[in-house]
């Protein structure tokens, strides 16, 4: 039971990472669809800039944090002016594969300039556990999922509730018609990427200090997360987070009680199941033919 | 003309969309050789009906059957099989393909071999091969976009590619055709053109189901009138009577398409 | 108001305009006819921005918008009710009125206009919270002519308004058409029905294959001999 | 004049070995030549019906294991004291079996992209190639897990009347992966050019609209995942006889990533694409090796992927040859902007 | 004029750390040597080449430099899978390779009389453990190991090794060679009733290990095993969470006077901090070290370049490793033996953020 009890804690922080994963790539995948495989450099990128700011500069964790997301915003601008806005009305095919291009380079410049040896950041919280009865989790885990949770209603509240949140959903659903409506779809593009960016720099730095640092830690972050954001539905935060959470306990289970070789083949699993029983995820969107 | 065989039988059929109900209790019937035309207000279920008749929705009631055979559990690709070929109220063409190679993929039905045939290229993979390129030539000169067959159904304009619809479904050989909005987006004079083109259709033997809001097309080219309101059949008739049905005027028709 | 001088424009190297030339006076109801593919989409298309002219100029109230962008065209003034619908599939029927005002900042008064538009269409009214992409063909339509109207443009271009509609709604369109244009908003209007709209408008313009061919008021055109053979059916 | 082309283009592929004495490029080129036959199944999949298999390289591992264990044997052990033993058999039996358990697979990933598509056949892709490296990786009695099947034997050919051909130097496998290269493009052509690949493309483009004129989508996809996995699955087969040790590795996703960068630059949805695409990406690092340091050469890699997609977004072959139908004086296809886009996927 | 000696190691991708680790400690042996006047009279020449942590371009490295730069011997290819995707083409072309780090027994029991292996593989350092282990008084230990030939072979030899003294074995959990969350594994672990934990991977995940162990409140003794756990990055990384775990290493840096060969070890530390490389990075690069200097070794004694004679003659060397006499023994099948040196083993013990002998 304690342990059954230990695994549920494991799963809630490890989803609350999972979801944050997946929101970035929600908006950029699920709205701008782009298959976007710079994501994991990015969540890398948001890690060394944390350790660049804390180890290097000496500055404040909390404080590194901002400027690790503000960096990440800056690389996503770039890389969209730069990579997607000449590409913009190819087909999705060809700016997946740049960005598989701008990933090997990208990540083999982080192993030029940093070099393969993990790297650590040191952090203000306390190294003994938290711990209630049979439970224990770590302050720093608590705060990421903190973080992480403030992140994800942010986000939510700018897609769903704000004029740009609906300027972004029009541009990527019809970019002609969203700039009949006075929309400068330029900008939408720039500003959805940075801003997914700059999600997948947080998680890279909330979570940097968690594990360790080293080039190619975005892979498997974004294999997750674009598992993650399937699940859920293209396009839908509610489902990212859910998506998050299903994928952390199928996790978490299939390596308490199944077996730890086929922890991850647990959560693959789960996500065949589930869009073989629901084709387009979790939360659909409704369509219609005719 | 009609031989008064029931071709197309639609029983009891309701479907619901969460809590909006599109259709309830429809009962209609198409005969061998008739054209009748579907019609009601907005949002009235007409495209609905189509889904459910050819199989892109399953109804939450009622049965549906063609020619004897249900239809129930039919995927559409089957149906289409049976002879039931739709058109698309929106625009629906392969964007990306010329009008020709649009025009092949339509006739899938009619270009099958083996597989060992075509991939081995036996003489017969290459007869039905040559028949079905010279039918789709054919068929673009026949909705008069021969001249520009090899340009891509994608460039077309609006009306052009609704053209394009059409000579799909008619690709695909059907023994009975929904047409949905035929001539929206054409003027007067190509609606004209169209009607002609529908009539014969027919003439080879293939019944029609029509659903449109051109008054005076339907009125000239239909032999029976259903309308539709709110997913109920609120008057079924030669289009005499539906014109002057008052309820079909407050419903549908308007004031000012009296005169139609 | 609206003044085009020998505008060229197309696609991909393709003219489909050849050297266009209106004008639309303030106030007017100018209607834009002509067989498929003549080039009237691509008009309204050009006009708004969405395809940039190859040569021409575009004047609008005295200044100067050849080449300008969408989003620059409509804050001066110039809405566009696409053809096709278009509307925005995934948002709901209130998202994509909203998303009509876009431009606007005075919330107040966008609800208010968008009160006006559930009256004139009470349909979408029924419908406000279903997404778009799920309303009948006409229904769309109307949630397009609707969410055109929410910029209060001074200049609004209809693309085949009553494509889809039913006959009443088409009736009710036209109605509305011609009480924005009396309110004082310009209209620059493409349709199949000829009739109809050579019959509500001040001035025509008639395309065949990019080029203006024939102009002049409505009545006059409904009476020319060609324009009867090849658009009115008679 | 097409006919002419291919036939030179084999002419020239197949005198290499007669005068390209470098071992290390013959190396080189015989596993490019593997990777471009499964980048070829690839396209068939990604360029005719749509469908990105991010997970290709499940296929082409499961031929690798299969051939390779057929023809090393196992003995694995089932409810406790019963075995299934297998003794080796000839490695040319491990290549036939490899195509049909590879197509096998690819009927059940194609029975499952009946119900997802898009974005969700990729994950599903995906996830199918993890879970399978999982097994394979698990799994260590049959497939020794991580600790990997080395000393698989060489291909032998049975040559009636004379002793085996036994494809152990280059010289042999070169003209091995050259002829199944053949083999499957002959394949994949005659098949897309069919009504079968009329109907891929149909649902390609627009999916609602091609069954409603009648076209089977289970039925036609299912068709190309099959054919597609099995040229992948003997690809795979190739690769295990000719590197002689294969482990769970070979699942790894770079190596679908290799795929698809040639399909993709290479043009997909042509079928001379996958084949430029994978000489180019499959030779670059040779090249690349001894001018710049190790990670320079991937930067240089990636950097080189992004400029040709610039140069020629739709991939080299079919820019290529829109650029000389122009020259011809054809009519260019225009872009489907306007409505077209919108109808292909949206709903009403 | 030159004598070549062509290095395949992992420089890119998933190993990259480890592969410029051992690159690093190859150079300094290679200077070492030519500063001394070279072999023969002539100075050699590493040729380094990538292997993008890959076994197909691991072969593909071989091919390049047996038959492009013509190396008579080699030294690579770091991981069990990249060396044994070289082995064909070391019978191909008949060139002998000193294997530095692969801990895989296949490689030395399938029959390939081309490799020579100075690493010691998991069945080595069990016997070697076996040794200290009643004084450790363990009674019941899991197992936590990555999950490839290295962690597997490690659970397999040292579970055989422990049943055979009595000590019972508990569970034997994995985790993917790039996993980063293991808290799911320890959760159970924490419930077990072992009071013994060995854990087998690379240095990254150790860190993380003891970093989540400790979050988990999970009080086990952890030893490590493979030598290749760099405790000094350990220390900097986990901090206080390292504190007690213990590590079977084969070099001891921290001691060069424990070490077989002290002035050896103080020379080959000293370069090192020269070079400006972390201290840290010294467990894995000593490998290096001692690869170069066994295959220089074997061309002195062979008297020429010649691939033949240099297999001949890696049987004959005696060369003193930072780690122990590397001397080969026979190992697989008769007639087509490989060869395989014994390195010595020891126990370390991090305590108060240092690095201690465990005294036993
Ligand atoms: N998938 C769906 N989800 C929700 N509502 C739907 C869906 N499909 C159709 N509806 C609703 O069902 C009703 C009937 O739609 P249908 O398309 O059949 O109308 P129609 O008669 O074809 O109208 P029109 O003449 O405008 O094309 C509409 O009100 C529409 O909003
Ligand atoms: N996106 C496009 N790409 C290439 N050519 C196009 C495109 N859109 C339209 N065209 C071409 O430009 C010409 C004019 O098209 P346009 O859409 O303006 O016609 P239209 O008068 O609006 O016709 P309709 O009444 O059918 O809507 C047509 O010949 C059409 O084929
Ligand atoms: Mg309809
Ligand atoms: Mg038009």
């Amino acid at each position: 039971m304690s342990e059954f009890l230990q695994h549920l804690v494991n799963m809630l922080v490890l989803g609350g990472t999972y979801a944050l994963l997946g929101i970035g790539l929600t908006l950029i995948f699920g709205i701008m669809n782009v298959v976007n495989f710079t994501h994991g450099v990015l969540y890398t990128f948001g890690a060394y800039m944390m350790f660049i700011v804390v180890q290097q500069l000496g500055m404040n964790f909390f404080l590194a944090l901002p400027v690790a997301v503000v960096a990440g915003w800056a690389l996503g601008a770039i890389i969209e002016l730069t990579l997607l806005r000449p590409l913009r009305g190819s087909d999705i095919d060809t700016t997946m594969l740049v960005m598989i291009g701008a990933w090997i380079a990208m990540q083999s410049g982080a192993l030029w300039i940093w070099g393969g040896v993990a790297k650590s950041v040191a952090t203000p919280f306390p190294e003994a556990p938290l711990v209630i009865g049979p439970v224990s989790v770590s302050w720093l885990r608590l705060f990421v999922l903190a973080a992480a949770a403030l992140l994800i209603v942010a986000t939510y509240l700018l897609i769903n509730r704000t004029k740009l949140g609906c300027a972004m959903r029009a541009t990527f659903q019809d970019h002609d018609t969203a700039s009949l409506m006075g929309v400068n779809v330029d900008l939408i593009y720039t500003s959805t990427f940075a801003i997914g960016s700059s999600l997948a720099a947080a998680a890279g730095a909330l979570l940097g200090p968690v594990y360790v640092i080293f080039p190619q830690m975005g892979d498997l972050a974004a294999v997750k997360a674009f598992a993650i954001v399937i699940l859920g539905g293209l396009g839908n935060i509610t489902g990212a987070v859910i998506g998050g959470f299903i994928l952390a306990l199928a996790e978490e289970l299939g390596a308490g009680y199944v077996s730890s070789g086929y922890r991850d083949a647990m959560g693959f699993l789960i996500i065949i199941a589930v869009l073989i029983a629901r084709p387009t995820g979790l939360f659909a969107r409704s369509e219609r033919v005719g | 003309m009609t031989t008064a065989v029931p071709a197309l039988k639609v029983e009891h059929v309701a479907i619901h969309f969460g809590g909006l109900v599109a259709l309830s209790d429809l009962n209609f019937t198409v005969d061998e050789g008739e054209i009748v035309s579907l019609i009601g207000p907005n949002g009235a279920g007409k495209t609905t009906a189509f889904n459910i008749v050819t199989g892109f929705l399953a109804p939450t009631h009622g049965s549906v059957s063609y020619r004897g055979t249900p239809l129930d559990g039919l995927k559409p690709h089957q149906i289409a099989d049976i002879g039931l070929v739709r058109t698309f109220q929106r625009t629906s063409v392969f964007p990306n393909d010329t009008i020709y190679d649009n025009l092949l993929i339509g006739l899938h039905r009619q270009s099958r071999v083996h597989l060992p045939e075509a991939l081995l290229g036996l003489p017969r993979a290459r007869l039905t091969e040559r028949k079905v390129r010279e039918r789709a030539h054919e068929l673009a000169e026949w909705v008069g976009l021969g001249r520009r067959i090899h340009d891509l159904a994608g460039s077309l304009s609006y009306g052009e590619q609704r053209l394009v619809g059409v000579a799909l479904a008619l690709a695909a050989g059907p023994s009975m055709l929904l047409l949905d909005e035929p001539v929206s987006g054409m003027n007067a004079s190509e609606t004209h053109t169209f009607v002609e083109l529908i009539r014969n259709i027919r003439s080879r033997g293939v019944t029609i189901l029509l659903v449109e809001h051109d008054m005076p097309m339907v009125m000239s080219v239909s032999d029976r009138i259903v309308v539709l309101n709110y997913g109920r059949i609120i008057a079924e008739g030669p289009p005499d009577t539906i014109r002057n049905d008052p309820a079909v005027i407050e419903a549908y028709l308007g004031k000012a398409a009296v005169h139609a | 108001m609206l003044e085009i001088n020998d505008m060229v424009c197309g696609y991909g190297g393709v003219a489909a305009l050849k050297g266009i030339s209106l004008q639309v006076k303030t106030g007017q109801l100018v209607a834009l006819i002509g067989a498929n593919g003549a080039g009237k989409s691509t008009t309204l298309r050009a006009i708004s921005g969405l395809v940039p002219p190859s040569s021409g100029s575009l004047v609008f109230e005295g200044k100067d918008m050849t080449g300008a962008k969408p989003p620059r065209v409509l804050a001066s003034g110039i809405a566009h009710c696409p053809e096709g619908r278009r509307v925005f599939p995934h948002m709901t029927v209130e998202e994509n009125l909203n998303m009509g005002a876009y431009l606007r900042s005075d919330a107040s008064e966008v609800a208010g206009d968008r009160d006006r538009i559930y009256v004139d269409f009470p349909r979408l009214a029924e419908r406000r919270q279903q997404a778009a992409g799920t309303l009948s063909g006409g229904e769309q339509q109307m949630l397009a002519i609707g969410r055109a109207m929410m910029s209060r443009p001074r200049l609004i271009m209809f693309d085949e308004p009553s494509l889809g509609l039913a006959p009443n709604i088409v009736e009710q369109t036209f109605a509305i058409i011609r009480r924005i244009q009396a309110a004082g908003t310009t209209v620059l209007l493409v349709e199949q029905n000829a009739f109809a709209a050579l019959g509500m408008c001040d001035h025509a313009y008639l395309l065949e294959g990019g080029r203006i061919v024939l102009s002049g008021p409505g009545t006059e055109l409904i009476a020319n001999e060609h324009v009867r053979k090849a658009y009115l059916g008679g | 004049m097409k006919l002419i082309a291919t036939l030179v283009s084999i002419a020239a592929l197949a005198s290499v070995p007669l005068w390209l004495r470098d071992p290390y490029l013959m190396n080189a080129l015989i596993t490019t030549g593997i990777f471009i036959i499964g980048a070829m199944s690839l396209n068939l999949l990604l360029g005719f019906t749509g469908q990105l298999s991010l997970g290709h390289v499940a296929f082409f591992g499961i031929g690798a294991y299969t051939s390779a264990l057929t023809s090393l044997g196992f003995d694995i052990g089932v409810f406790g004291d019963f075995h299934i033993v297998h003794e080796p058999w000839p490695p040319i039996a491990g290549f036939f079996l490899a195509i049909v358990v590879a197509g096998l697979c690819g009927y059940l990933v194609g029975r499952l992209s009946f119900r997802v598509r898009g974005a969700y056949f990729v994950i599903v892709t995906i996830s199918f190639a993890e879970v399978v490296r999982l097994v394979a990786l698990n799994w260590v009695e049959l497939t020794q897990g991580p600790l990997a099947l080395n000393n698989i034997p060489s291909i032998a050919i049975p040559l009636p009347g004379f002793d085996e051909l036994v494809m152990r130097t280059k010289f042999h496998n070169y003209y091995l992966v050259l002829a199944v290269a053949v083999i499957a493009h002959v394949l994949i052509a005659r098949l897309v050019r069919s009504h079968f690949g009329r109907a891929m493309r149909g649902l390609m483009e627009n999916e609602t609209l091609a069954v409603s004129v009648g076209i089977d989508v289970t039925r036609t996809l299912t068709l190309a995942a099959v054919i597609s996995a099995a040229i992948a699955g003997a690809a795979g087969s190739l690769y295990a006889h000719y590197i002689r040790i294969i482990d769970p590795d070979i699942f790894a996703f770079i190596n679908t990533v290799t795929m698809v960068i040639m399909v993709i630059s290479g043009g997909k949805g042509s079928l001379a694409g996958p084949i430029v695409g994978g000489l180019i990406f499959g030779l670059m690092p040779v090249f690349l090796r001894p001018i710049m340091a190790p990670e320079a050469q991937w930067i240089a890699y990636g950097g080189v992927l992004i400029v040709i997609l610039f140069l020629l977004p739709r991939g080299i072959v079919p820019s290529f040859s829109r650029l000389l139908s122009k020259q011809r004086g054809q009519a260019p296809a225009p872009d489907g902007m306007a409505f077209a886009k919108n109808d292909a996927k949206e709903p009403a | 004029e030159t004598i070549k000696i062509g290095v395949n190691e992992p420089l890119t991708g998933a190993f990259a750390a480890s592969g410029t680790y051992v690159v690093n400690g190859a150079k300094i042996a290679a200077e070492e040597i030519n500063a001394k006047g070279g072999i023969l009279g002539k100075q050699i020449e590493l040729v380094i080449e990538d292997n993008k942590s890959n076994p197909t371009e691991a072969a593909a490295v071989a091919e390049k430099l047996i038959t492009r730069d013509k190396v008579p011997v080699m030294m690579g290819a770091w991981g069990s899978s990249l060396t044994l995707a070289v082995m064909p083409k070391l019978m191909e072309y008949e060139t002998p390779m000193v294997v530095e780090t692969s801990s895989s027994s296949k490689i030395t029991t399938s029959g390939n009389p081309y490799i020579f292996r100075i690493a010691p593989p998991a069945p080595v350092e069990a016997a070697a453990f076996r040794q200290i282990v009643d004084k450790l008084e363990l009674k019941k230990a899991d197992f936590l190991v990555i999950n490839n030939d290295w962690g597997r072979g490690t659970a397999e030899d040292f579970s055989r090794m422990f049943k055979e003294k009595g000590i019972n074995v508990g569970l034997v959990e994995t985790m993917d060679q790039g996993a980063q969350d293991m808290s799911a594994q320890l959760s159970k672990i924490k419930g077990s009733d072992s009071e013994t934990l060995i854990v087998t991977t690379a240095v990254d995940q150790l860190t993380l290990i003891f970093k989540q162990a400790a979050a988990l409140g999970l009080k086990k003794k952890i030893i490590t095993t493979g030598g290749s756990q760099n405790p000094d990055q350990i220390i900097a990384q986990a901090g206080a969470a390292a504190n007690g775990t213990m590590h079977l290493t084969t070099f001891l840096p921290w001691f060069p006077e424990k070490t077989p060969n002290p002035k050896a070890t103080e020379y080959f530390i000293a370069e090192w901090k020269k070079r400006g490389f972390d201290f840290a990075g010294c467990t894995e690069s000593f490998r290096g070290y001692d690869g170069i200097r066994t295959a220089a070794a074997a061309i002195e004694k062979a008297g020429k370049p010649e691939a033949a004679a240099i297999k001949t003659a890696l049987w004959a060397i005696d060369v003193k490793g930072l780690n122990g006499d590397i001397v080969f023994k026979k190992s697989g099948p008769e007639g087509k033996e490989s060869g395989q040196s014994q390195p010595n083993v020891y126990l370390i013990e991090i305590s108060d953020g240092k690095v201690g002998m465990k005294s036993l």
